[in-house]
């Protein structure tokens, strides 16, 4: 009875975060809901007799598995919506007729073969589950896990090949910065030098603080857009880097957009 | 009678007859093959090889008099030509003799008459080569003892007739009509080759001896389908009605050549296969019949379209055609016939090669001049070619003890006799004949000078009078010499058979006088128009009958407008029909199926997402179908 | 009881199915076919139940192996996409065609 | 004395030997020497050819392939050595005649003759063979060296035309190899040798489905009616040595193989289907004659006319008489010399002047006697005039066809009128009427051509008037092929006694 009760909350689970798996815009939100599915099955291996499965599922499965999703995902860009508009002719329609059509199938198909209640692994588990699966693996199907750990093997080395880019052109030594640095400057008139680092103004070491330039003014330079913007919203930010930034803005409006601002997502 | 059994033979000149054929086509080689080097002494040896076949022939001939009357048909087995089909060998008796002598005696003469008519042609080697091409494929013509020999000379005639009318062939003019007379030759080839087909197919031999044998076995054997079909060849050679719209056309080709080609000899043929296959034609009535009948066609058709041509070859190309119709209507007779039809031939040969010859030393004087309404009033300045030519015309109109009287009265007579409508049809004929020869000497020799301004005639040399004067001597004496006492057809009987009783001869029978009243008539008329009268220069609008002779009663227009515009017509459209057609199935097959892949093509569109779709509704398809059959 | 464990894999094999057809960015179709993968693992631990012998563990767990092997592969691949495209969208790798 | 083989081998190896000579004038007087050698050593095997000795002489047989039963079997009876000496007789003139034709384009001379030479080996296999799987590799193997004449040293559409005749060839090649496939399964002999195969084929049905993948590919070969429209773009597009050997001999494999295959081996069905080809045959004499009137190009003129007389020949294989038969065997031979002469002068014409269009030329006559008397020469023998031996063959094939079929053979006749209409149409368009001004200085034959041509016309002639040699080798051939194909002569209506025959 407690079987039936997990099964169909866990169903209901998993089908609902299959569907949101699909149909979610940011594809975070899809990495997540895969994971639910998956602790979902995990739990009905384990009620299914397959502890061992249960474990294997959650451990690497969801661990590792759908770690490295969510790795990829932050390399590629974690909020990139992609629209639901579809640009294929006739591909939504057809896949969705194919699915149904594809479940109808198998329902049927699984509807109407005659099954009889099912053994049961009480005795295949006698000595527990995880010994009886060694059992097998290592005599009836060891040939094959012998392949498959060849498989994996390649399957990294596979992988650090494809990930791994060669370097065109030598590695840029001190010395050729700091030339392209002098040609820069020599171009558009960056200064050449670090900027000052925060905290080191006369009056107060503190970040928010601009540096002071030998004529009394304050640097623009020095100034931490991020945290401006934060005092900004608070309304505690000093009213000389407020006419700072007033004046930066109106030149950047002036010569085009500039420097792009920050975290805009590249690509799409 | 019937014809004399054929007697193997082998020895004497005889045995060599096949010089005969051999000298000429030497000559013809020699010249073709030498090149430059032989144009210095070309036409001396052409004459030579003419002379010396005339010599071989005269020599058989005389060995063959030899002989008696029985014994006088002598074969000479040559080789065997297609094994399974026939043997080769030349058949000398006293019909084939008859034709040898006539050729190359006239031959002889003609290729001495051109020594001096193509004098300052560059290409004259060429020329005599081609004579000499011609006397050599002739005399097979004549020789040969079997059908397919025949039809080898009867085909080489023909492209001796093709390269001696184009012989100019710069001029357009002469290349088509060349082209014309070998094409409406091989129709009529065409018939003959079809008859020769179904006597192979009837007798499996096509050897005149052959033929007579298995005619004598009987059996059922298409006469009428043969004959009619010999009929269409002899029309095709000798330029009868259905096919004689060559003939005119074929004057276009030097002078010499139409008295040789298209007077005396090549035009004959027709008449000598008929005579020729006569056991074959007298089996069957009905061919006789359409012989006779074809033979007075063309005979008022010549004559009609003689009457209005104003080119003097033209005019006589009419009256060779018209005469060749009374040689027809008498070879259609039956054994009757055939001695005065081969009689007239050779008579015929005579005469019209010597008023050809006349007609070319006129022209020869009026600087190639043919128009007779440019001519009038030659008869002083060119004595000698005007006696022989005035001697040739007597003969033709059937005057009084000349040749012609004989020879022409005696077809009429039998014709008369065999069948009163042909006869008197013939006899229209001979009136007719009378009016336009008599306006053809009129128009040339009397009346005032038309002359051209540059035109200065003057006697032609003695190399081209005295053929001249020798053909017109045998105009005269050859007639009376054939027909008196039946010489002809006696000599003739061994060969092709005579009837039982022989004709008697009677000077003033009632068809003789009626048809030399009517020839009188036709001269006076013709006296009246244009002897005494003005001959206009520029010929008068005349009514529908002359135009309608002057088109030669729209043969041409016929044939152009019931083969020759359909012809072209469907030649282009078989050409089109084969370049779309077949080729363009052929193409567009091809662009099918390059179009077809071109589609194809587009389903791979590159997204993964698509093929994604077709596994997937490939695997839903497979899943069902599984199912399907599972519950099969 | 087996029948609606299959019913279940069944269903989420189509939504992972239709997930791979319809979504555009290259790691989520990677995740539907995960899913696809996992249904049928499920499948298969229900047969091995429903038969009674533990081959149908052992096959889920090659499936594992496998999968996880897939995994590092195809997400190697979006990457190196990505770096060479800025843009992990499945339909902008669509050069190889007609 | 393996005759055959060695005919082959020379001219294999004097095809590898040209290409490995440096200079093209070199490779040239090499190949004609191959070429020589070879005709002599045909004489050779020719004079050695006993007519009346048994069917297949100077045979060679080992097994090739031993799990398949495929020998390498070759030997000679009489139509397949007249065919033998045609081709071998043909080589050395084409290769004199295209002694300019390669330097055209930018390939090399010196693989346009050893291809010749290739074809040449090739020539005298299919000929020679007598294992129906050597026959078949021959049969295609042909087409490699001609594709590559045609391809690289042809005209304007080269390309187009050699890609179409292959695969047009190929088409029918695959027929072919499923019904030698068929035949070798249904008789399962476990042989390919052909004297095996005879009669073993019994139910008529079979024979049926067999003669058809037969009879289309030689349609094609020698292209029958629908399947002509090859011949005209590869023959006017080929140069002209490769468009003589072409037409010349390559179609003849195409009769040859009805007149050995189609007919021997599924006599039935050649019974059956008789009455089809003679009309197919009967509408391309006709259809041939009529397009070939209707051409502007002079080299698709002559490529017509060839269509034309394919369908005489095919007319008589089918027309199962001795005369028939033996006339269309002959007909092969002369078809060769009298097409192969009409090509090369008309090559000549077109290397002088360098156009194929008729109405380029005009008057050539006056400036180029020689070559315009070579060319009437040659057409004359085209629309077979006695005297030629060209007639001998036409008069056979169409006496033969009325001795059993009386209207094909009439409705054929009238192709004799056409020929006449298309040849001398063309010669007066090209040679008579005033001189163009584009052919005023066209030069005369040189020495060269004047040896191309001449044995060809002198070829003509003798058999023209002597046809009785190759009649003597040929007669028993086809008597024994009748006899297989149990087909009785018509007897005559009124048997005449042999002697006045």
């Amino acid at each position: 009875m407690g079987e039936s009760i997990t099964f169909w909350v866990l169903a209901v689970v998993s089908v609902a975060a299959a569907l949101g798996l699909v149909f979610s815009r940011r594809a975070v939100y899809s990495a997540l809901m895969l994971g639910v599915v998956m602790f979902s099955l995990a739990v009905l291996y384990a009620v299914q007799d397959a502890p061992f499965l249960a474990a294997v599922q959650i451990i690497v499965y969801t661990g590792a598995v759908m770690m490295l999703f969510l790795f990829v995902l932050m390399l590629v860009g974690v909020d990139s919506s992609d629209s639901l508009v579809e640009t294929i002719r006739g591909q939504r329609f057809w896949a969705i007729v194919a699915g149904l059509g594809f479940a109808v199938l198998l329902g049927l198909g699984i509807g109407n073969a005659a099954l009889t209640a099912p053994v049961g692994l009480a005795d295949a588990n006698a000595g527990g589950n995880v010994p009886a699966l060694a059992a097998l693996i290592f005599t009836r199907h060891v040939f094959a896990f012998e392949v498959t750990s060849a498989l994996l093997i390649t399957a990294a080395l596979g992988a650090m090949v494809l990930a791994h880019r060669e370097r065109t052109e030598p590695k840029p030594t001190q010395k050729d910065l700091s030339r392209a640095r002098f040609v820069l400057f020599g171009q558009t008139g960056k200064n050449p030098a670090p900027l000052p680092g925060p905290g080191t103004y006369a009056q107060h070491n503190a970040i928010d603080m601009p540096a002071m330039l030998p004529d009394g003014t304050v640097s623009p330079l020095s100034v931490n857009r991020v945290v401006a913007r934060y005092e900004a919203s608070e309304g505690k930010l000093a009213p000389e880097v407020e006419r700072i930034l007033q004046e930066e803005t109106v030149s950047e409006r002036a010569n085009g957009n500039g420097a792009r601002p920050h975290g805009e997502e590249d690509g799409e | 009678m019937e014809p004399a059994e054929i007697i193997q033979h082998s020895g004497g000149v005889i045995g060599a007859s096949w010089l005969m054929i051999a000298l000429p086509l030497l000559g013809a080689a020699i010249l073709l093959l030498g090149g430059r080097r032989t144009d210095r002494f070309g036409h001396l040896l052409g004459v030579a090889m003419s002379v010396a076949a005339f010599v071989v022939a005269a020599l058989a001939f005389f060995q063959l008099l030899g002989f008696a009357p029985g014994e006088r048909r002598r074969g000479v087995s040559l080789y065997d030509l297609i094994p399974g089909i026939t043997k080769i060998g030349l058949l000398v008796d006293p019909l084939s003799i008859s034709f040898c002598l006539l050729i190359t005696f006239v031959g002889s003469l003609i290729h001495i008459y051109s020594i001096g008519y193509m004098a300052h042609d560059p290409a004259r080697r060429r020329f005599f080569a081609y004579l000499n091409l011609f006397v050599a494929a002739m005399l097979l013509l004549v020789l040969a003892d079997n059908y397919l020999g025949l039809y080898v000379g009867w085909e080489g005639v023909g492209l001796a007739s093709y390269l001696l009318i184009g012989f100019w062939q710069h001029k357009p003019s002469a290349a088509t009509a060349a082209k014309k007379a070998f094409i409406v030759n091989r129709v009529g080839d065409f018939g003959l080759a079809i008859g020769i087909f179904t006597i192979f197919a009837t007798f499996h031999s096509v050897s005149y001896a052959g033929v007579a044998d298995g005619i004598a076995k009987g059996g059922s054997i298409p006469f009428t389908a043969i004959g009619l079909l010999l009929l269409l060849g002899a029309c095709g050679k000798s330029a009868q009605l259905p096919l004689q719209s060559w003939l005119l056309d074929a004057m276009e080709g030097p002078t010499p050549v139409s008295a040789l080609i298209h007077a005396a000899t090549m035009v004959t043929a027709g008449v000598y296969l008929v005579v020729r296959s006569g056991p074959i034609f007298q089996a069957t009535d009905t061919a006789q019949l359409v012989v006779t009948i074809v033979g007075v066609a063309t005979l008022l058709a010549g004559a009609i379209i003689g009457t209005a041509k104003d080119d003097i070859k033209k005019a006589l190309a009419g009256s060779t055609m018209s005469q060749i119709g009374y040689m027809m209507l008498a070879a259609g007779i039956g054994p009757a016939g055939y001695a005065f039809a081969i009689a007239h031939l050779i008579t015929h040969g005579f005469f019209k090669a010597d008023m050809f010859l006349g007609a070319g030393s006129v022209m020869h004087a009026m600087n190639d001049e043919v128009d007779m309404r440019k001519y009038g009033g030659l008869r002083k300045l060119m004595p000698i070619t005007f006696v022989t030519f005035f001697i040739g015309y007597l003969a033709i109109i059937g005057f009084p003890l000349l040749s012609g009287y004989f020879t022409k009265d005696g077809i009429i007579e039998t014709a008369v006799e065999h069948n009163a409508i042909l006869g008197w049809l013939a006899v229209l004929g001979a009136g007719i004949t009378g009016f336009y020869m008599s306006r053809l000497v009129f128009m040339t020799f009397f009346g005032k000078k038309r002359w051209e301004a540059d035109a200065h005639p003057h006697e032609s040399p003695a190399v081209m009078t005295w053929p001249l004067i020798i053909l017109s001597v045998g105009a005269v004496v050859l007639g009376a010499f054939l027909v008196l006492g039946n010489r002809f057809m006696i000599f003739l009987a061994p060969a092709v058979g005579r009837p039982e009783e022989l004709p008697s001869f009677a000077p003033f029978s009632p068809t003789g006088l009626v048809t030399l009243a009517l020839v009188a008539v036709g001269a006076g008329f013709a006296w009246v128009r244009y002897g005494s009268a003005e001959v206009p220069a520029v010929a008068p609008r005349g009514s529908f009958l002359t135009t309608f002779a002057r088109r030669d009663l729209y043969g041409d227009a016929l044939n152009e407008a019931l083969f020759m515009r359909p012809g072209q017509w469907l030649t282009r459209l078989a050409v089109f029909f084969d370049n779309r057609g077949i080729d363009g199935l052929v193409n567009s097959l091809a662009a099918l199926i390059g179009g077809t892949s071109g589609r194809m093509r587009k389903v791979q569109t590159g997204f993964v997402r698509s093929y994604a779709l077709s596994i997937f509704v490939g695997a839903a398809v497979l899943v069902g179908a599984w199912f399907v059959v599972g519950n099969l | 009881m087996t029948t609606h464990y299959l019913v279940l894999s069944a269903l989420l094999f189509a939504i992972g199915g239709v997930g791979v057809l319809v979504r555009r960015n290259a790691i989520v179709v990677f995740m539907c076919v995960e899913l696809m993968l996992n249904a049928c693992n499920l499948a298969f631990v229900t047969f091995a139940r429903q038969n009674g012998n533990l081959d149908g563990q052992v096959i889920a767990f090659f499936v594992m192996i496998v999968a996880a092997a897939e995994v590092v592969i195809g997400l190697a691949i979006i990457v190196t996409i990505f770096r060479t495209r800025r843009s992990a969208s499945v339909d902008d790798a669509s050069l190889l065609k007609y | 004395m393996p005759w055959l083989s060695i005919l082959m081998g020379v001219s294999v190896l004097g095809a590898l030997g040209v290409t490995l000579v440096r200079n093209d004038k070199l490779a040239k007087q090499f190949t004609l020497g191959v070429s020589l050698v070879v005709l002599a050593l045909a004489i050779a095997m020719a004079v050695g050819f006993n007519p009346n000795g048994d069917k297949f002489q100077f045979v060679e047989k080992y097994v090739w392939i031993r799990s398949f039963g495929v020998h390498y079997a070759v030997g000679v009876d009489g139509i397949a050595l007249v065919l033998i000496l045609l081709s071998v007789v043909l080589v050395p003139i084409v290769v004199l005649a295209s002694w300019h034709d390669a330097e055209a384009g930018k390939r090399s001379v010196r693989t346009y003759f050893s291809l010749l030479l290739v074809l040449e080996a090739m020539m005298i296999g299919v000929f020679a063979a007598t294992d129906v799987f050597l026959f078949y590799v021959f049969f295609e193997a042909m087409l490699i060296p001609m594709y590559f004449m045609i391809g690289s040293y042809g005209g304007a559409q080269r390309s187009y035309a050699a890609v179409k005749f292959l695969l047009y060839s190929l088409f029918g090649g695959l027929l072919m190899l499923v019904a030698v496939i068929a035949l070798y399964s249904i008789a399962d002999k476990h042989t390919f040798m052909f004297s095996d195969l005879i009669g073993t084929i019994q139910d008529v049905n079979t024979q049926k489905w067999l003669f058809l993948g037969f009879f289309i590919a030689f349609a094609i070969k020698a292209p029958l009616w629908p399947f002509h429209t090859w011949l005209p773009d590869a023959a006017a597009q080929a140069p002209a040595g490769a468009a003589v050997l072409l037409v010349g001999v390559l179609d003849k494999v195409g009769t040859y193989g009805m007149l050995r295959f189609c007919l021997e081996l599924f006599p039935d069905a050649a019974k059956y289907f008789t009455p089809l080809v003679i009309t197919l045959s009967v509408i391309g004499i006709v259809y041939g004659a009529i397009v070939a009137i209707g051409q502007t190009d002079m080299k698709r003129l002559i490529a017509y006319t060839s269509v034309s007389h394919f369908g005489f020949i095919a007319m008589g294989v089918f027309a199962m008489t001795t005369n028939a038969g033996a006339g269309a065997t002959l007909y092969m031979v002369n078809h060769g010399f009298s097409t192969g002469a009409l090509f090369l002068i008309a090559g000549f014409l077109i290397h002088r002047r360098g156009s194929q269009y008729i109405a380029d030329y005009g008057g050539v006559q006056k400036v180029a006697p020689v070559l315009a008397g070579t060319f009437l020469v040659a057409g004359l023998s085209s629309l077979s005039l006695p005297g030629l031996s060209t007639f001998v063959s036409e008069f056979m094939v169409l006496v033969g066809t009325y001795q059993r079929y009386l209207v094909p053979a009439i409705i054929a006749t009238t192709g004799v009128v056409l020929a006449a209409i298309y040849v001398l149409w063309m010669y007066q368009r090209t040679m008579n009427g005033p001189t163009a001004e584009s052919v005023k200085k066209l030069p005369d034959l040189s020495v060269r051509e004047k040896w191309v041509i001449a044995p060809l016309l002198a070829l003509l002639l003798v058999f023209g008037f002597y046809p009785k040699p190759l009649l003597d080798m040929i007669h028993p051939a086809v008597k024994s092929t009748l006899t297989t194909v149990q087909v009785s002569d018509p007897a005559a209506v009124v048997p005449v006694a042999k002697e006045a025959q």
